[in-house]
């Protein structure tokens, strides 16, 4: 059984169509790659996922329930988490905050236990707190806990938008971009880090990136998307030699040598 | 209800529309340019009267130059208030200005009670706006020709002035992206000035219409209508010029009609307008003639 | 530059709240009026009358009147404060809130608690007195004036449609609306439109044509003289042929400056008018009126010299500046010659008085005719 | 410090705040007692304005319609029935109004769930606007819920208003409501529902995509604020002893308003500074309008020139102090202990550990 199924979805803006017959099957426990110009519909994709956006055509299914037109909490809730191409954190908040948010739409305690400090809210909220300062150990930003999450650093800023993703509890992550803005070194450490979760979550990852270097390290399956559509599917190297591939795409503005 | 009476009707509704109209239109290009709800804008509205009304009466200038006066005096003040209150708080919190702005709107009001008395004085209108057309049963009062002509040409200008000249061009780079609109040379501050000007000189023009329709003027007589131009800006698409005429035009007319019709509740008038404010917002946010925006994710 | 000018505001706040004046052998009347706000030109004309009324008579009981002026915004929050502060702060032995039921009532409320006699000039409202000990009033209430112009209009008149406009926000405009419909439809008369507006509404043309469609030929339209001013000028320019009537607001001479032309012919009842046949007193203030302010006399400004002089008499009756006393004397009043007619306190704490109905004629107020209790 | 030790010293506060609401009572004048009273409703008018708007990030403008909903619901149930049959001189009040009589204490609950069931009415469609459309909407409500209150004399005595409401507000009750308001909503922000607030302040759609439902929060939030408006609102009304719905203009709003931004958005401490700090200038500048000498000049009475001042007063703290009084900042008994430290640096060793 499929955990993710992309069932042929269409989004049109206006006249626009900005994805177009999209199909994409994820068994859990993958890790894929969405690659493709600046423009393709990837970005659309995740939006039509987590019900940013609803798909103008056609469903989408996760475990065999239809989450098409499902609103972006609920799609968390059933356990789709994804991070951002611009970096949304919570800016004002603390970086403990950004990650115990996290956890908030699995919190049992009712509005009025958690206003009046009922024990039973304490207890929930003292575990959340230690399950974020080991999310945060994970990342090594637990010395950053009482920080302004904007303060951080950019590629910390990154692994908190993951760490924060995670805290959800998803079963697929969407992770957009996450390498964008790092050095060599620090896109190293990444992949490494999106390898590592993948393992102890027990994740499957589908992954917007525009760094070659990641999407060939890591990914078994890529797809390839030009003016919202797919032109290409398959392993880094079949990908790498697909002549549709190389003329939409790495021909014109990526050397990945 | 007989036919006379819903043709006098609708001409009261488009005379009352018309005069939205004109101090919709500044509304929305100060919202346009700054997303600033400017609700000093009544107040700026109701100076240019009581300007006109101080030159003809105590300085003894002629209608048409203490018109002219009248109407660069509350330029200046628009400019002024902006040159204050707006431009120190540029990169402060939204909210911070729009605190500001009811400070301004405060005070104006609060100095025309202690300068002018908030004893309300007559405006002693010339001849022609005294006039009267009679058409058939209908009776139209010289002011709406005036007010219809005179928004219409403002109209034209304006949106010469936004789509055809420089200045108008920087106005619509700084509505998008204040911050890259420096970055490309345009001369922020100059451009605000300007705006700020433009529509105290079309709140000038609506209050002096206004004053010549009304003839009375007291320090608190432009909030209902400061607060009703904003809501015909709102629902015409803040920050669309034809927008703001449109809004207008349905807002006075959708007053009267709603007496006319519903002559028991006419003590509900307001609310029906507030009404239809909040029905509009729910159904197309963006107004009438507004662009949807769509966030970008 | 703004440093200074932080400056500036900080020194004038401080010699503002530095500069308390204090002597002795004076005795504090509190005076709250709406000096701003939509209804200040009511408290610029009961101003008129305090002072001048000072002016004559300056002393009581020995002691030197010294009148202390809080404006209450013509809001009936800050007129519950400003009583507050008047009797608090300033120690007044009376308090005066002539202009305004709304103003009047919640003042009246202050008053009475802190057991401090109020006395109101003009305030018509029924509700003003009611209940309360220490509240009284030097004018007749809305019900009879209501009534007056009610029969006015059907029996004097003779007209049998009348249409109403009535400011929905005002306490004042709402209750004398009513007494006078229910007066009017009990004299077998029919009220043929009845609209509502919102102080401060510039535009009537709606209501107005609907008043005119519905063959009226009175309008009773008991707001304030702003307001009335433009319904005035609207209704005749909509071609509005029948009669104006109103309130005892509407005796004001900025009303004919505001309304011009189309003030001719109205119809108010009021408490006094210049060339009534009434007392000797009426001429005396008339003369000092005009004298010290060269304007007519006005309605408003009349009932504030009486109350002023009422409430000197009553101290003098009670010969202390005891409260209870104080009270006491007001609620005794009998045929007080006051310069706007003789003022009995009834048991409710009105002045029985009767209306006096003035018509604007070439732009002044004539005396129309008098109508007794 | 420890959290033993704050709470031990938040009871100290309490209590010592308690002497001082006692000696108030006994020995200020009703004039100065009505100030610390206003102030003291405008702390729970501002703190819970402060919720949606500083905290949720929800533009409302609607808390004077919220206000006139609780202001006439417990003036309905205090109201002596002698006085219901007195003052409704135009239409009768309606059954079952004219039975209905509770304690005040039940009144101020009440008025509040009414405000609270308006606001969840009028919030489930409105809070999908967003900024100044949600501003505008909310205003427009409130002004609709002023106008129906003039247009039904059968239940609010119209223009009339109600009078002679019995004055049972009192700083014992004002400064409670405060603390209570105060307690609570601190309670939610301090709470995991209260970070799902921040989180849809800061980004709706980062918000979302976590998980916080914006609905429910948005509208959970609106409520709740809504609820401490009303209650406010009765204590209004039985502060003044009289309420007509003049006293509702959205101007009412703009004043909790500025409340909440002198004090700084999203600080509650700025809030409570603000909002007596608000009514204290309102009534210390009353003297600049009333004519004063300055040595042989002598300045004539001129009325207005209070609201002049007033509103330079604030264009001047707003342009000074962009972000409020407290910056954001919160009163803590750790700021304060470092405050301390910091003045007293020599006592720095002792100080900091007995604190």
């Amino acid at each position: 059984m499929e955990l993710l199924n992309v069932d042929n979805i269409t989004m049109k803006f206006g006249g626009l169509t900005a994805v177009g017959n999209f199909k994409l099957k994820i068994v859990p426990g993958e890790l894929i790659g969405l690659i493709g110009p600046n423009g393709a519909g990837k970005t659309t994709v995740f939006n039509m996922i987590t019900g940013i956006y609803t798909p103008t055509i056609n469903k989408i299914y996760f475990q065999d329930r239809d989450i098409t037109g499902i609103k972006p909490d609920k799609i968390a809730k059933v356990g789709i988490a994804r991070t951002f191409q611009n970096i949304r954190l919570l800016e004002n908040l603390t970086v403990i905050d950004n990650v115990m948010i996290g956890f908030h739409l699995h919190l049992k305690s009712n509005l009025a236990s958690a206003i009046l400090k009922f024990p039973n809210y304490v207890r929930e909220e003292e575990s959340i707190y230690r399950k974020s300062m080991e999310l945060l150990e994970k990342v090594e930003l637990e010395k950053y806990e009482l920080e302004k999450a904007g303060s951080l650093p950019y590629g910390h800023q990154r692994k908190l938008e993951i760490i924060r993703a995670l805290a959800t509890g998803p079963k697929l992550l969407l992770l957009d971009e996450p390498a964008a803005g790092m050095n060599p070194q620090e896109t190293k450490d990444l992949m490494s880090f999106i390898q590592k979760i993948q393992n102890d979550f027990e994740l499957t990852i589908l992954l917007i990136e525009h760094d070659m270097k990641v999407v060939m390290g890591i990914c078994r399956r890529i797809l390839v998307m030009d003016y919202g559509i797919t032109i290409a599917e398959g392993n880094p190297a079949e990908i790498q030699n697909n002549p549709e591939v190389i003329k939409a795409y790495l021909g014109v503005d990526v050397n990945y040598a | 209800m007989s036919l006379h009476l819903v043709l006098q009707n609708l001409a009261n509704g488009l005379s009352l529309g018309s005069l939205y109209a004109l101090i919709a239109i500044g509304y929305t290009m100060v919202y346009g340019i700054l997303r600033l709800i400017n609700f000093a804008h009544g107040e700026i509205f109701m100076l240019a009267p009581y300007f006109l009304f101080y030159g003809v009466l105590i300085f003894h200038l002629p209608w048409w130059t203490s018109i002219i006066a009248a109407i660069a005096l509350t330029a200046v003040t628009g400019m002024l208030s902006e040159r204050i209150a707006y431009r120190p708080l540029r990169d402060a919190p939204r909210i911070s200005v729009l605190i500001s702005a009811i400070g301004v709107s405060f005070f104006l009001q609060n100095l025309a009670i202690v300068i002018f008395t908030g004893i309300p004085k007559s405006v002693h209108r010339p001849a022609f706006f005294k006039r009267l057309f009679q058409f058939g049963e209908i009776r139209i009062q010289s002011t709406l020709f005036a007010s219809v002509i005179v928004s219409t040409i403002f109209l034209t200008l304006l949106i010469y002035i936004v789509y055809k000249t420089k200045t108008g061009l920087a106005m619509r780079s700084i509505s998008t992206d204040i911050e890259t609109s420096r970055l490309m040379a345009v001369d922020v501050d100059k451009t605000i000035s300007i705006t700020f000007a433009i529509g105290s000189a079309l709140a000038a023009v609506g209050g002096i219409l206004w004053g010549l329709r009304f003839p009375q003027l007291f320090p608190l007589m432009g909030m209902m209508p400061g607060l009703k131009a904003f809501i015909a800006a709102v629902v015409g698409g803040i920050g669309n010029i034809p927008g703001a005429m449109l809004g207008g035009l349905l807002l006075g007319m959708s007053e009267i009609l709603f007496v006319a019709f519903l002559p028991a509740l006419s003590g509900y008038r307001d609310a029906f307008i507030f009404a239809i404010l909040i029905l509009i917002l729910l159904l197309k946010p963006d107004g009438i003639l507004g662009k949807n925006v769509q966030e970008k994710v | 530059m703004r440093k200074s000018l932080f400056v500036l505001t900080l020194a004038i706040l401080i010699i503002a709240i530095s500069s308390v004046s204090l002597a002795a052998d004076v005795v504090k009347f509190g005076i709250s009026e709406p000096m701003t706000g939509a209804m200040a030109v009511g408290g610029v004309l009961c101003m008129q009358g305090y002072e001048l009324a000072q002016e004559q008579n300056p002393t009581v009981l020995g002691k030197t009147v010294e009148l202390v002026l809080v404006d209450n915004k013509s809001d009936k929050v800050e007129s519950a404060s400003a009583v507050s502060r008047l009797i608090e702060k300033e120690g007044v032995v009376a308090v005066f809130v002539g202009y305004g039921s709304s103003c009047a009532i919640p003042g009246g409320e202050v008053a009475n608690k802190a057991g401090i006699p109020m006395l109101s000039a003009s305030a018509t409202n029924p509700l003003v007195t009611q209940g309360k000990e220490y509240v009284f009033r030097a004018c007749f209430i809305d019900p009879f004036q209501g009534e007056v112009m009610a029969r006015y209009t059907f029996e004097n008149l003779g007209i049998k449609k009348a249409a109403l406009l009535v400011d929905i926000a005002q306490d004042y405009s709402v209750g004398l609306a009513n007494f006078y419909k229910n007066t009017f439809e009990k004299l077998g008369g029919e009220i043929v439109s009845d609209m509502k507006y919102n102080t401060g509404d510039q535009d009537f043309s709606a209501q107005l044509s609907q008043i005119i469609a519905s063959g009226a030929e009175a309008l009773f339209f008991p707001g304030y003289f702003g307001d009335v001013a433009l319904i005035a000028i609207q209704g005749r320019e909509l071609g509005y042929t029948g009669k104006y009537l109103g309130g005892d607001t509407l005796h004001n001479p900025v009303l004919i400056e505001l309304a011009g032309e189309a003030a001719e012919g109205l119809i108010a009842s009021t408490f006094f008018a210049e060339d009534a046949p009434v007392i000797p007193e009426s001429e005396k203030f008339v003369k000092l009126f005009k004298e010290k302010y060269n304007e007519t006399p006005n309605a408003v400004s009349i009932l504030t010299y009486d109350s002023y002089n009422l409430m000197l008499d009553a101290i003098e009756r009670a010969g202390s500046f005891d409260p209870v006393a104080i009270k006491d004397a007001l609620a005794a009043t009998k045929d007080f010659p006051g310069a706007g007619g003789s003022i009995t306190i009834n048991e409710n704490h009105d002045a029985v008085k009767p209306a006096i109905l003035v018509k604007v004629v070439n732009g002044n107020f004539a005396y129309e005719t008098t109508v007794n209790p | 410090m420890k959290k033993q030790n704050e709470k031990i010293f938040t009871i100290l506060a309490l209590i010592v705040l308690g002497i001082l609401v006692y000696l108030a009572e006994s020995n200020l004048d009703p004039y100065k007692l009505r100030i610390l009273n206003l102030g003291a409703i405008y702390v729970t008018l501002g703190v819970s304005l402060n919720l949606i708007y500083g905290f949720t990030g929800q533009f409302s403008l609607g808390h004077a319609g919220f206000m006139a909903i609780g202001a006439y619901v417990t003036s309905l149930l205090v109201l002596p029935a002698y006085y219901k049959e007195m003052i409704f001189i135009l239409e009768p009040l309606v059954w079952p109004f004219t039975v209905m009589h509770t304690p005040f204490i039940i009144a101020l609950l009440l008025s509040g769930l009414f405000a609270a069931i308006a606001a969840l009415l009028i919030g489930l469609p409105v809070l999908r606007l967003k900024g100044d459309y949600l501003g505008i909407a909310t205003l427009g409500f409130a002004e609709i819920i002023r106008i129906i209150a003039n247009n039904i004399p059968q239940i609010t005595n119209g223009a009339l208003g109600i009078k002679g409401i019995p004055e049972f507000t009192n700083l014992w009750w004002t400064a409670g409501v405060a603390i209570v308001t105060i307690y609570i909503i601190k309670g939610l922000i301090h709470s995991s529902y209260g970070r799902a607030l921040m989180a849809i302040r800061e980004n709706e759609i980062a918000a979302e995509v976590i998980g916080v439902n914006l609905t429910y929060h948005k509208v959970m939030s609106f409520t709740i604020s809504a609820f401490f408006a009303g209650v406010a609102g009765g204590l209004f009304a039985c502060l003044l002893t009289t309420i007509d719905p003049k006293a509702f203009m959205f101007v009412m709003t703009f004043n909790i308003l500025i409340v909440v931004v002198l004090g700084g958005l999203g600080s509650i401490t700025g809030t409570v500074l603000a909002a007596f700090l608000f009514n204290f200038s309102l009534e210390y500048l009353r003297p600049i309008e009333a004519g004063f000498n300055i040595g042989p000049i002598i300045i004539p009475a001129i009325p207005g020139l209070r609201m002049v001042s007033f509103s330079a007063l604030l264009l001047i703290v707003i342009l000074y102090k962009q972000n409020g009084l407290m910056g954001g900042i919160e009163f803590s008994w750790k700021g304060l202990a470092r405050f301390i430290r910091k003045i007293f640096p020599n006592k720095k060793s002792s100080e900091g550990s007995s604190i």
